[in-house]
C-alpha cells in the first residue's frame, strides 16, 4: 500500500464513480441511490485511515506525490497531507456520505444528476485540501465551484438562480485576485530562484519583501473571507444556504466555508506573515463583528435554514479570531471549531432538511409543539442545538473555549466582545428551538408527522457520536491537528523575522523600498528562517 | 498585346462586379456574376495561372454559379425594393466606407507596401502549369488536400441535412 | 488499590440517565422510579464512603484527588478530569446526593400522574450528574461543565411542561441569564489561566499569592468577573431575574435545583476560590454589598407575593443574598453552613408548599387556602419546623448559621451589613410566617368537596393580576397543562412524599448543630474544624466578647420573634391591618407586587433594543448595504451590458459594417506606423 | 508582362467592390455573390504574387480558396433556402435573431 497513490486515488474515486453514477440510466432511482452511497462508503472507508496513518508527530506532509504537469509553468501535480487537511478531508469524506445519505428521498428530480454531481464535490474538495501546488490549488479551488453552482441552481428553492448566481459571482471575485497573487509570486520565485514553480513549499522558502507582502496578502485574504464567509463579504451565504438542497447546505457549511479558513492555515498566513501581523488587528476585529453580528441577525430570523446560515457566520468568526490570535490555543481552537461546526452546522441543516421534507416550509412559525408529535426528532434536535450553543461536554465548547483562550491570550478586549457570541448564541438557538419543538401544536398539518425513518437515525447517529466523543475527548483529534499547526505558527514566526532582517539590511544602504528585490535578500538568511 | 487584354478583362470585370451589386434583380445579377468570374478567368491565364483559370470556369462559373441561379429560382424571388431612408443612409455609408477603403489601399501602396523582390529559384514548371501543380499538390500538400475532401464532405452532409428541412416538430420552431 | 472510587458518584446517575434513555419504555413507571432513585441512592452511599475515608485521614490529609483523563492539552495548558474531595466538597456532596435521594423520592409520588414521568427523571439525574460533576471537580473547566450541565438541566426542568409558553419562557430566560453569567465566569478563568497557566485548583491557589499582586487590579477583575458568574447562578442581583420565573417548573424541581443545590453553586465556587477573594478586598466589598442588596431587596418582594412558590423563591434569592454576604465579609465557612442549613429547610418549604399544591389539586395561590393544619397535619407538621428554622429561632438549623454569619458581619464591622441583616431576618420571618399562616391556619377559604374547579375560576383571576408581566405569562401555576379528572376533598400526600418531608424536618432541626460554636463550646465549632484544611483558619478578627455573642444572638432572635408575631397579628387576628397597610402604602405595595418593575426595566433597556437593532441589522445592513452593494454591482454591470448590447442588433449588415471598420481601423494603424 | 501592381489594384478594387456590395444590400443571396466576389479579389492577389515569386504555392492556395468557397456557397445556400422557409424572406434586414 505505501507505493500506492493513495492520495490520487482518494481525489478521483468519487469523480470517477460520479462518471458512473452520470451513465446510469436516468430513471433508475433506487440503483442511483444505492451507487452513490456505497461510493460515498467506500470513499469514507477508504480516507480512514488518514485517521492512523497519518503520523501525529510527524509534522511534514506526508504521502506525497508529484508529477510534471506543466513543466513550462513548472506546475505539478503535488499532493500530501498533514494533520491539518488529513482531519478536514476525513470531515469530507464524512460530510459526503451523511449528505448522500440525507437526500436519498429528498430529491426527485434529476437525482442522478444530483448524486454525480455531489461525488464530483467531493473529489474537488478532497483535491483542494490535499493539494501542495498552488496553481492545482486553484484548478480545485475553481472546480469545486462549479457542482456547488449547479446543486444550487438547478435543485435550489425559489429563488435559487439569484443565489447560485450570487454564490459563484462572489467566490469567483475572489478567486480571480488571488489567482494573480499566485502568479505574482510565481515571477518573484521565478526572479528569486531562477526555476518556475508554483510548488507550495519552494514558496514556503521565498524570500518577500514586506512591503510587496501586503497586496498579495490582501488578494489572498480577500478570496478566502469571502469563503469564510466574513463579515461584511457573508451576504452570499445566507441565499446559498437557504436556496441550496438539504445535502448541498450541509456540504456548504461543514466542507466548503473550511476552505476559507484552511486557505488562510496554508497559504496566506506563512506565505506572507508581515503583512499578516500588519493586518491581523483588523481581520481579528472583523471576525468579532462576524461573531456579534451573525448572532445578532440570526436571531431575527424567521427562517431556520437562514438563522442556521447566519449563526454559521458567527462561529466561522470564530475560526478566523483562532487563527488570528497566533499561537498555539487559538489554532487548536481555531482547528476544532473547524471540525465542530462540520459537524454541528451540518446536523442543524439536516435537521431543518428533515421537516422540510415533510412539510415543505422551514418557516419557524409554521412550527410548534414538535416535541409531542416527533420526540426522537426532537431530542436530537436538542442535543445538536446544545452543541451548536457550545455548551461543556460536546464538542462546541472546546473549540469555542480553545479560540477565546487563545484571543485572550493576545489581546483581552477581542476575548470580552467575542464572548459576548457565546450569550448571543443562546438566545437565537434556545429561542428557535423553542418556537419550533416546545408550545402546543399550533398548525394542523405538524400533528401528522412523522418521526426520524430508520434511514435518519442512521445518519444522525454518528453526528451524535462526534458530537460527544469531541466534546469529552478532544485529545485524538488534537493530538492529530497540533504538531502541523505548530509548524505553520512556526513558520509563519521565522519567516517574519527572517523577511522584517532582510527588509532592514536591504533597504538600509539603498535608501529607498523599491529596488529592494528579492535578489538583495541573503541567502543565509533564507535558509536559516526556512525550516 | 498581353496588357492590352488585361486592361480589357480588368475593365469587364470591374464593370460586371459593379453591376452585380448594383442590380435589382438576383438573377440578372447572378449572370453578371458569371461574366465577371469569366473575365477573371482570363485574367488568370494572362498571368500564366492556367490551371486556375481552368478551374475557375469550371468551377466558379459553372458549378457554383449554377448552383445560384438555381437557388435563386427555386425561391422565385421578385425584384429587390431598395427605397426608404434607411436603405439610403446604408446605402450611403456603404460607398463611404468603400471609398475610404481604396483611399487608405492607395495610400499604404503609396508608402511602398508593393511587390517585393522576384524569387530566385523559378518553380519547377517542366510539362505545363497543371503537371506541376499536380506534382506539388499530390507531395506537399497532400495531407490538406485530402482534408479537403473531408471539408467537402461535410460541407455536402451539412446542405442536404438542411435543404431538407425539419420535420414539423409540435413545438414548431421557436419563433 | 483502595480508592474510593470518586467518579463513580457522577457516573451513577449518568448510567441510570443511559438506562433509562434505552430501556426506560420497557420499564414502567415503577423500574423508572426505582432506577433513578436507586442510582442517586447509590450515589449517595458511595459519596458516604468517601467522606468516611475522608475523615479517617489526618488534617493534613484530607484531600482526595482522581484523575480519570486528560481531558485536552493544547500546547503547554492542558486540562484533566479529575476529581476532587475534601471537606469542602464533602459536604456538598454529602447535601447534593442526600438531599437529591429525598427530592428523587417525593418526586415518584408526586410526578405519579404525570405522563411525561420517564422524562422527568431523566433530567433529574442527569441534573444530578451535572451538580456532582460541578462539586467534586478539581479544575475550573470541569467546574464549569457541571456549571453549564446544571443550567441546562435547570432550563429542560423548568421548561418541563414543554406546551405552556410561559414554562418555556422561563426556561430560556433561565438559560440566557445564566449565560450571561457564565459569560464572566468564562473570561474571569481566562484571566486565571492567562496568568498561571492552569485551572487547577490547587495550582492557582498556589501560585496565586507569587503572581498576583492582593487587591492589584488584575486580580480584582478576574475575581469580579466570577462573581458575575456566580450572581446569573446564584440568583443575586443583577441576574436573579431567572428564579422567580422557574418557578413553572414541577415543585420537586424547584426544590432540588432552585433552593437546594445548584443555586448554591455560585456560593460554593466563591468559597472554592476563597484565595483568590481574599486578594481582592475590592471585590468582596462588592459581594457583600451585592449580597446584603439581594437579600432586602428580594426579602421585600416576598412581603406581598400572593403565589405560595413565588414567596418561596424570592426567600431563596434573599437567603442566597446572605450566604454572598457571608463571603463577602470574609466568612466563608458560615457561608457553606448556611447553604447547608438552607438546603435542608428551604427544600423542606418547597416540598410541603408541593404537598400542599398536591393536596390542593394544583392551586398556588394562598389566597385560596387557610386551614390546611388539620388536614395535612404531616406537611403542616413538618412545614411549621422548616418554617421556625428559616426564621431563626434556636435551636433550630437555620438560627445558627444565619447567627454565625450575622456575627461575623458585626464582628469584621461591616455594621451596614448587619444592619441590612437583621431587617432581612425580620422580614424573613415576617413573610414567612404570612405564608404559614395564609396557607394552614384560620379558615378554609376554598371550596372543600371541588377544590379544582374553584382554583380553575381564581385561575382567571390570577391572569389578570399578573397581566403587566411583559411576557405575558401568568401565574406560575403548578399546572400539568391537562387535566387531572381528579377533584376530591383536600387530603394528605402519599408515604412516598411524607416520609422524605420528614426526614428533612429531622435534618432541619438538628442540622445546624454541627455548626454551633464560640460561646457555647470551648474552640471552634465542629463544622469550623472540619472546614479548617480547606478554608484556613482565616485572617481571623478579634474575637467577640462572649456577652456580645449572646446579645447578637438575642437580638436576632427577637427581631424574628417579632416578624412572627406581626405575621400572626396581620394575617390572623387582625386581618384588617394587612388590607390597612395595602390601602395605606399603595404604591410601595405596587412596586413590591411589580417587583419593582426590574424585569420590565430589562426589556426596556437590554431585550427590546437588541432586538430591534438586530432587526434594523438585518434589514437595514444586510439586505440594504451589503447587498445593495452587491447588487448595485450587479446592476451597474448590468446597465453597462445593456449599453454595450445594443450593439449587437442582430442584423448581418451592421456586423458587416462593423468588420469593414476594422479594416479601416487596422488600415489606419499601418498607415502611422 | 503584366506589372503585378496592376493586378493587386485591380484587386484591391474588386475587393472594395465586394464590400460595398455587402454593405449595401440586403437580400441575402447578392450579398453572398459579393462575398464571392471578395474571395475571388483574394485569388487574384495569390495568383498575381505566385507569379511574382516564381512558385506555385500561390495557385495552391486558390485551389483551397475555391474548395472552401465551394463547400461555403453549398452550405450558405442550404441556410438560405430554410431561412426562406421559415420567414418567408431573404433580406437580411429582416432577419435579427443573434439580437443581444
Amino acid at each position: 500500500m505505501a507505493q500506492l497513490p493513495w492520495l490520487s486515488l482518494l481525489v478521483f474515486f468519487p469523480l470517477a464513480a460520479a462518471i458512473l453514477v452520470a451513465i446510469m440510466p436516468a430513471n433508475a432511482h433506487k440503483p442511483i441511490r444505492w451507487w452513490a452511497t456505497i461510493a460515498a462508503l467506500a470513499e469514507f472507508v477508504f480516507s480512514l485511515p488518514l485517521w492512523w496513518r497519518v503520523i501525529p508527530g510527524q509534522a511534514g506532509f506526508q504521502f506525497e506525490e508529484k508529477l510534471d504537469w506543466i513543466p513550462v509553468l513548472g506546475a505539478q501535480y503535488h499532493l500530501g497531507v498533514d494533520g491539518v487537511s488529513g482531519l478536514l478531508a476525513l470531515l469530507t469524506t464524512f460530510t459526503t456520505l451523511i449528505a448522500i445519505i440525507g437526500a436519498w428521498t429528498s430529491v426527485e428530480k434529476r437525482s442522478r444528476e444530483f448524486f454525480a454531481l455531489v461525488l464530483a464535490l467531493e473529489a474537488g474538495m478532497l483535491g483542494t485540501f490535499f493539494c501542495l501546488d498552488l496553481l492545482l490549488f486553484y484548478v480545485f479551488w475553481e472546480a469545486m465551484l462549479i457542482p456547488m453552482y449547479l446543486l444550487i441552481g438547478v435543485w435550489g428553492g425559489q429563488r435559487r438562480v439569484y443565489a447560485a448566481v450570487k454564490f459563484f459571482l462572489y467566490t469567483m471575485a475572489g478567486s480571480v485576485l488571488m489567482l494573480v497573487a499566485i502568479l505574482s509570486l510565481w515571477f518573484l520565485q521565478k526572479q528569486y530562484s531562477g526555476i518556475p514553480t508554483f510548488d507550495l513549499q519552494a514558496f514556503y522558502q521565498l524570500p518577500l519583501a514586506p512591503s510587496r507582502q501586503l497586496w498579495m496578502f490582501l488578494a489572498f485574504a480577500f478570496a478566502f473571507a469571502i469563503k469564510v464567509p466574513m463579515f461584511p463579504l457573508h451576504t452570499w451565504l445566507p441565499d446559498a444556504h437557504v436556496e441550496a438542497p438539504t445535502a448541498g447546505s450541509v456540504i456548504l457549511a461543514a466542507v466548503l466555508l473550511k476552505m476559507g479558513t484552511y486557505g488562510f492555515l496554508r497559504f496566506a498566513m506563512p506565505l506572507f506573515p508581515n503583512a499578516l501581523e500588519v493586518c491581523a488587528p483588523y481581520i481579528a476585529w472583523l471576525a468579532i463583528i462576524g461573531i456579534v453580528y451573525g448572532a445578532l441577525v440570526a436571531m431575527v430570523q424567521p427562517d431556520m435554514k437562514k438563522l442556521v446560515a447566519y449563526s454559521s457566520v458567527s462561529h466561522m468568526g470564530f475560526v478566523v479570531l483562532g487563527l488570528m490570535a497566533m499561537n498555539s490555543q487559538g489554532f487548536a481552537g481555531s482547528m476544532m471549531t473547524m471540525l465542530n461546526h462540520g459537524v454541528s452546522t451540518g446536523a442543524l441543516f439536516l435537521l431543518v432538511g428533515v421537516i422540510y421534507e415533510r412539510r415543505h416550509t422551514r418557516k419557524i412559525a409554521d412550527f410548534g409543539g414538535l416535541w409531542t408529535v416527533i420526540p426522537v426528532y426532537s431530542v436530537i434536535f436538542l442535543v445538536v442545538m446544545l452543541s451548536s450553543v457550545g455548551l461543556p461536554g460536546t464538542n462546541g465548547f472546546i473549540g469555542e473555549f480553545l479560540v477565546l483562550l487563545g484571543a485572550f491570550k493576545h489581546s483581552v478586549w477581542w476575548a470580552v466582545v467575542a464572548a459576548t457570541g457565546v450569550i448571543l448564541s443562546a438566545c437565537y438557538m434556545l429561542w428557535m428551538f423553542q418556537r419550533v419543538v416546545f408550545g402546543p401544536v399550533t398548525h394542523e398539518e405538524n400533528r401528522k408527522l412523522t418521526d426520524l425513518s430508520f434511514r435518519e437515525r442512521l445518519v444522525f447517529a454518528p453526528l451524535l457520536v462526534l458530537i460527544f466523543w469531541m466534546g469529552v475527548a478532544p485529545q485524538p483529534f488534537l493530538d492529530r491537528m497540533q504538531p502541523a499547526l505548530d509548524r505553520v505558527l512556526q513558520m509563519t514566526n521565522d519567516r517574519a523575522q527572517m523577511m522584517a532582517q532582510a527588509d532592514a539590511t536591504a533597504t538600509a544602504p539603498l535608501a529607498s523600498r523599491l529596488p529592494a528585490a528579492p535578489a538583495a535578500v541573503s541567502v543565509p538568511a533564507e535558509q536559516g528562517g526556512a525550516r | 498585346m498581353v496588357p492590352y487584354l488585361f486592361l480589357g478583362f480588368a475593365a469587364m470585370l470591374l464593370a460586371t462586379a459593379l453591376m452585380v451589386i448594383l442590380h435589382k434583380h438576383p438573377v440578372t445579377s447572378a449572370l453578371f456574376l458569371v461574366l465577371s468570374f469569366s473575365s477573371l478567368a482570363g485574367i488568370y491565364l494572362l498571368l500564366q495561372a492556367e490551371f486556375v483559370g481552368m478551374v475557375q470556369i469550371i468551377v466558379y462559373a459553372g458549378a457554383i454559379m449554377v448552383l445560384f441561379l438555381f437557388v435563386i429560382m427555386y425561391l422565385n424571388l421578385p425584384h429587390d425594393v431598395e427605397k426608404g431612408a434607411q436603405i439610403a443612409v446604408r446605402r450611403g455609408i456603404g460607398w463611404m466606407v468603400g471609398a475610404l477603403m481604396l483611399l487608405f489601399a492607395g495610400l499604404l501602396a503609396k508608402k511602398g507596401w508593393v511587390a517585393g523582390p522576384a524569387a530566385t529559384a523559378p518553380a519547377d514548371l517542366s510539362g505545363g502549369n497543371a503537371a506541376a501543380i499536380g506534382r506539388v499538390l499530390y507531395s506537399r500538400f497532400l495531407f490538406p488536400f485530402e482534408i479537403t475532401s473531408i471539408l467537402l464532405l461535410v460541407a455536402m452532409v451539412g446542405a442536404i441535412v438542411m435543404a431538407k428541412g425539419r420535420p414539423a416538430s409540435p413545438e414548431g420552431e421557436g419563433e | 488499590m483502595n480508592l474510593p472510587m470518586l467518579w463513580i458518584i457522577p457516573a451513577l446517575p449518568l448510567a441510570a440517565v443511559a438506562l433509562n434513555m434505552l430501556f426506560g419504555d420497557r420499564l414502567g413507571k415503577k423500574g423508572t422510579a426505582f432506577l433513578a432513585c436507586g442510582a442517586v441512592g447509590l450515589a449517595f452511599a458511595f459519596a458516604v464512603r468517601a467522606v468516611l475515608t475522608l475523615a479517617g485521614r489526618s488534617e493534613e490529609e484530607r484531600q482526595i484527588v482522581e484523575t480519570a483523563w486528560t481531558w485536552f492539552r493544547v500546547g503547554d495548558f492542558s486540562v484533566d478530569v479529575s476529581f476532587l474531595l475534601d471537606p469542602l466538597s464533602a459536604i456538598m456532596v454529602l447535601v447534593v446526593t442526600g438531599v437529591g435521594f429525598l427530592i428523587h423520592v417525593y418526586s415518584t409520588g408526586y410526578m405519579a400522574e404525570d405522563p411525561s414521568f420517564r422524562r422527568f427523571f431523566l433530567y433529574l439525574n442527569l441534573f444530578m450528574f451535572a451538580m456532582l460533576t460541578l462539586v467534586l471537580a478539581d479544575n475550573y473547566l470541569l467546574m464549569f461543565v457541571g456549571w453549564e450541565g446544571v443550567g441546562l438541566c435547570s432550563y429542560l426542568l423548568i421548561g418541563f411542561w414543554y406546551e405552556k409558553q410561559s414554562a418555556t419562557d422561563a426556561g430560556k430566560k433561565a438559560f440566557i441569564v445564566n449565560r450571561i453569567g457564565d459569560f464572566g465566569f468564562l473570561l474571569g478563568v481566562m484571566f486565571l489561566i492567562a496568568w498561571t497557566g492552569s485551572v487547577n485548583f490547587e495550582r492557582v491557589f498556589a501560585s496565586a499569592p507569587h503572581l498576583f499582586t492582593a487587591g492589584g487590579s488584575i486580580i480584582t477583575i478576574a475575581t469580579l468577573l466570577m462573581f458575575l458568574g456566580a450572581t446569573g447562578k446564584s440568583a443575586q442581583i443583577p441576574l436573579y431575574v431567572w428564579l422567580p420565573d422557574a418557578m413553572e417548573g414541577p415543585t420537586p424541581v424547584s426544590a432540588l435545583i432552585h433552593a437546594a443545590t445548584m443555586v448554591t453553586a455560585g456560593v460554593y465556587m466563591v468559597v472554592r476560590s476563597h484565595v483568590l477573594f481574599e486578594m481582592a478586598p475590592v471585590t468582596l466589598e462588592v459581594i457583600a454589598i451585592v449580597g446584603a442588596a439581594t437579600a432586602l431587596m428580594a426579602a421585600t418582594i416576598g412581603l406581598v407575593q400572593n403565589d405560595i412558590k413565588r414567596v418561596l423563591a424570592y426567600s431563596t434569592v434573599s437567603q442566597l443574598g446572605y450566604m454572598f454576604f457571608a463571603c463577602g465579609v470574609g466568612a466563608f465557612g458560615a457561608g457553606i453552613f448556611h447553604v447547608m442549613t438552607h438546603a435542608f429547610f428551604k427544600a423542606l418549604l418547597f416540598l410541603g408548599a408541593g404537598s400542599v399544591i398536591y393536596g390542593m389539586h394544583h392551586e398556588q395561590d394562598m389566597r385560596k387556602m387557610g386551614g390546611l393544619a388539620t388536614k395535612m397535619p404531616v406537611t403542616h407538621a413538618t412545614m411549621l419546623i422548616a418554617t421556625i428554622a428559616i426564621a431563626g429561632i434556636p435551636p433550630f438549623a437555620g438560627f445558627w448559621s444565619k447567627d454565625e454569619i450575622l456575627a461575623k458581619a458585626f464582628a469584621t464591622g461591616h455594621y451596614g451589613i448587619f444592619a441590612a441583616g437583621l431587617l432581612g431576618a425580620v422580614m424573613t420571618a415576617f413573610y414567612m410566617f404570612r405564608l404559614y399562616v395564609l396557607t394552614f391556619q384560620g379558615k378554609a377559604r376554598f371550596d372543600e368537596s371541588g377544590g379544582h374547579a374553584h382554583a380553575h375560576a381564581h385561575a382567571a383571576d390570577a391572569h389578570g393580576a399578573h397581566a403587566h408581566d411583559a411576557h405575558g405569562h401568568a401565574a406560575a401555576h403548578d399546572d400539568h397543562g391537562h387535566d387531572h379528572g381528579h377533584g376530591g376533598p383536600v387530603k394528605e400526600s402519599p408515604w412516598n412524599m411524607t416520609v422524605p418531608l420528614s426526614v428533612l424536618a429531622v435534618l432541619s432541626v438538628i442540622g445546624g448543630w454541627v455548626g454551633i460554636g464560640k460561646p457555647f463550646i470551648e474552640g471552634e465549632s465542629w463544622m469550623g474544624r472540619w472546614l479548617e484544611p480547606v478554608l484556613g483558619s482565616g485572617p481571623h478578627v478579634h474575637h467577640l466578647a462572649v456577652s456580645t455573642e449572646f446579645g447578637l444572638m438575642g437580638l436576632s432572635v427577637a427581631i424574628a420573634a417579632f416578624g412572627i408575631f406581626m405575621a400572626f397579628r396581620a394575617y390572623l387576628q387582625q386581618p384588617s391591618i394587612a388590607t390597612a397597610m395595602h390601602e395605606r402604602f399603595g404604591g410601595v405595595h405596587r412596586a413590591l407586587y411589580n417587583k419593582y418593575w426590574v424585569d420590565e426595566f430589562y426589556d426596556a433597556i437590554a431585550v427590546n433594543p437588541i432586538y430591534q437593532a438586530s432587526m434594523r441589522l438585518w434589514r437595514f445592513w444586510d439586505e440594504k448595504v451589503v447587498d445593495g452593494t452587491v447588487n448595485g454591482v450587479g446592476y451597474f454591470l448590468e446597465g453597462v451590458s445593456a449599453l454595450l448590447r445594443l450593439f449587437q442588433t442582430g442584423y448581418v449588415g451592421t456586423y458587416a459594417l462593423f468588420i469593414a471598420l476594422g479594416v479601416l481601423a487596422l488600415f489606419l494603424h499601418f498607415l502611422r506606423s | 508582362m503584366i506589372p503585378t501592381e496592376w493586378v493587386l489594384a485591380l484587386s484591391a478594387v474588386l475587393f472594395t467592390i465586394g464590400v460595398v456590395g455587402v454593405l449595401v444590400r440586403r437580400n441575402a443571396l447578392v450579398i453572398f455573390m459579393s462575398i464571392e466576389l471578395m474571395l475571388n479579389a483574394a485569388n487574384l492577389a495569390f495568383v498575381a504574387f505566385a507569379r511574382q515569386q516564381q512558385s506555385l504555392d500561390g495557385q495552391i492556395f486558390v485551389f483551397f480558396v475555391m474548395t472552401v468557397a465551394a463547400a461555403e456557397v453549398a452550405v450558405g445556400l442550404a441556410i438560405i433556402v430554410n431561412l426562406f422557409r421559415l420567414r418567408e424572406t431573404v433580406f437580411v434586414d429582416e432577419i435579427n435573431l443573434l439580437k443581444g
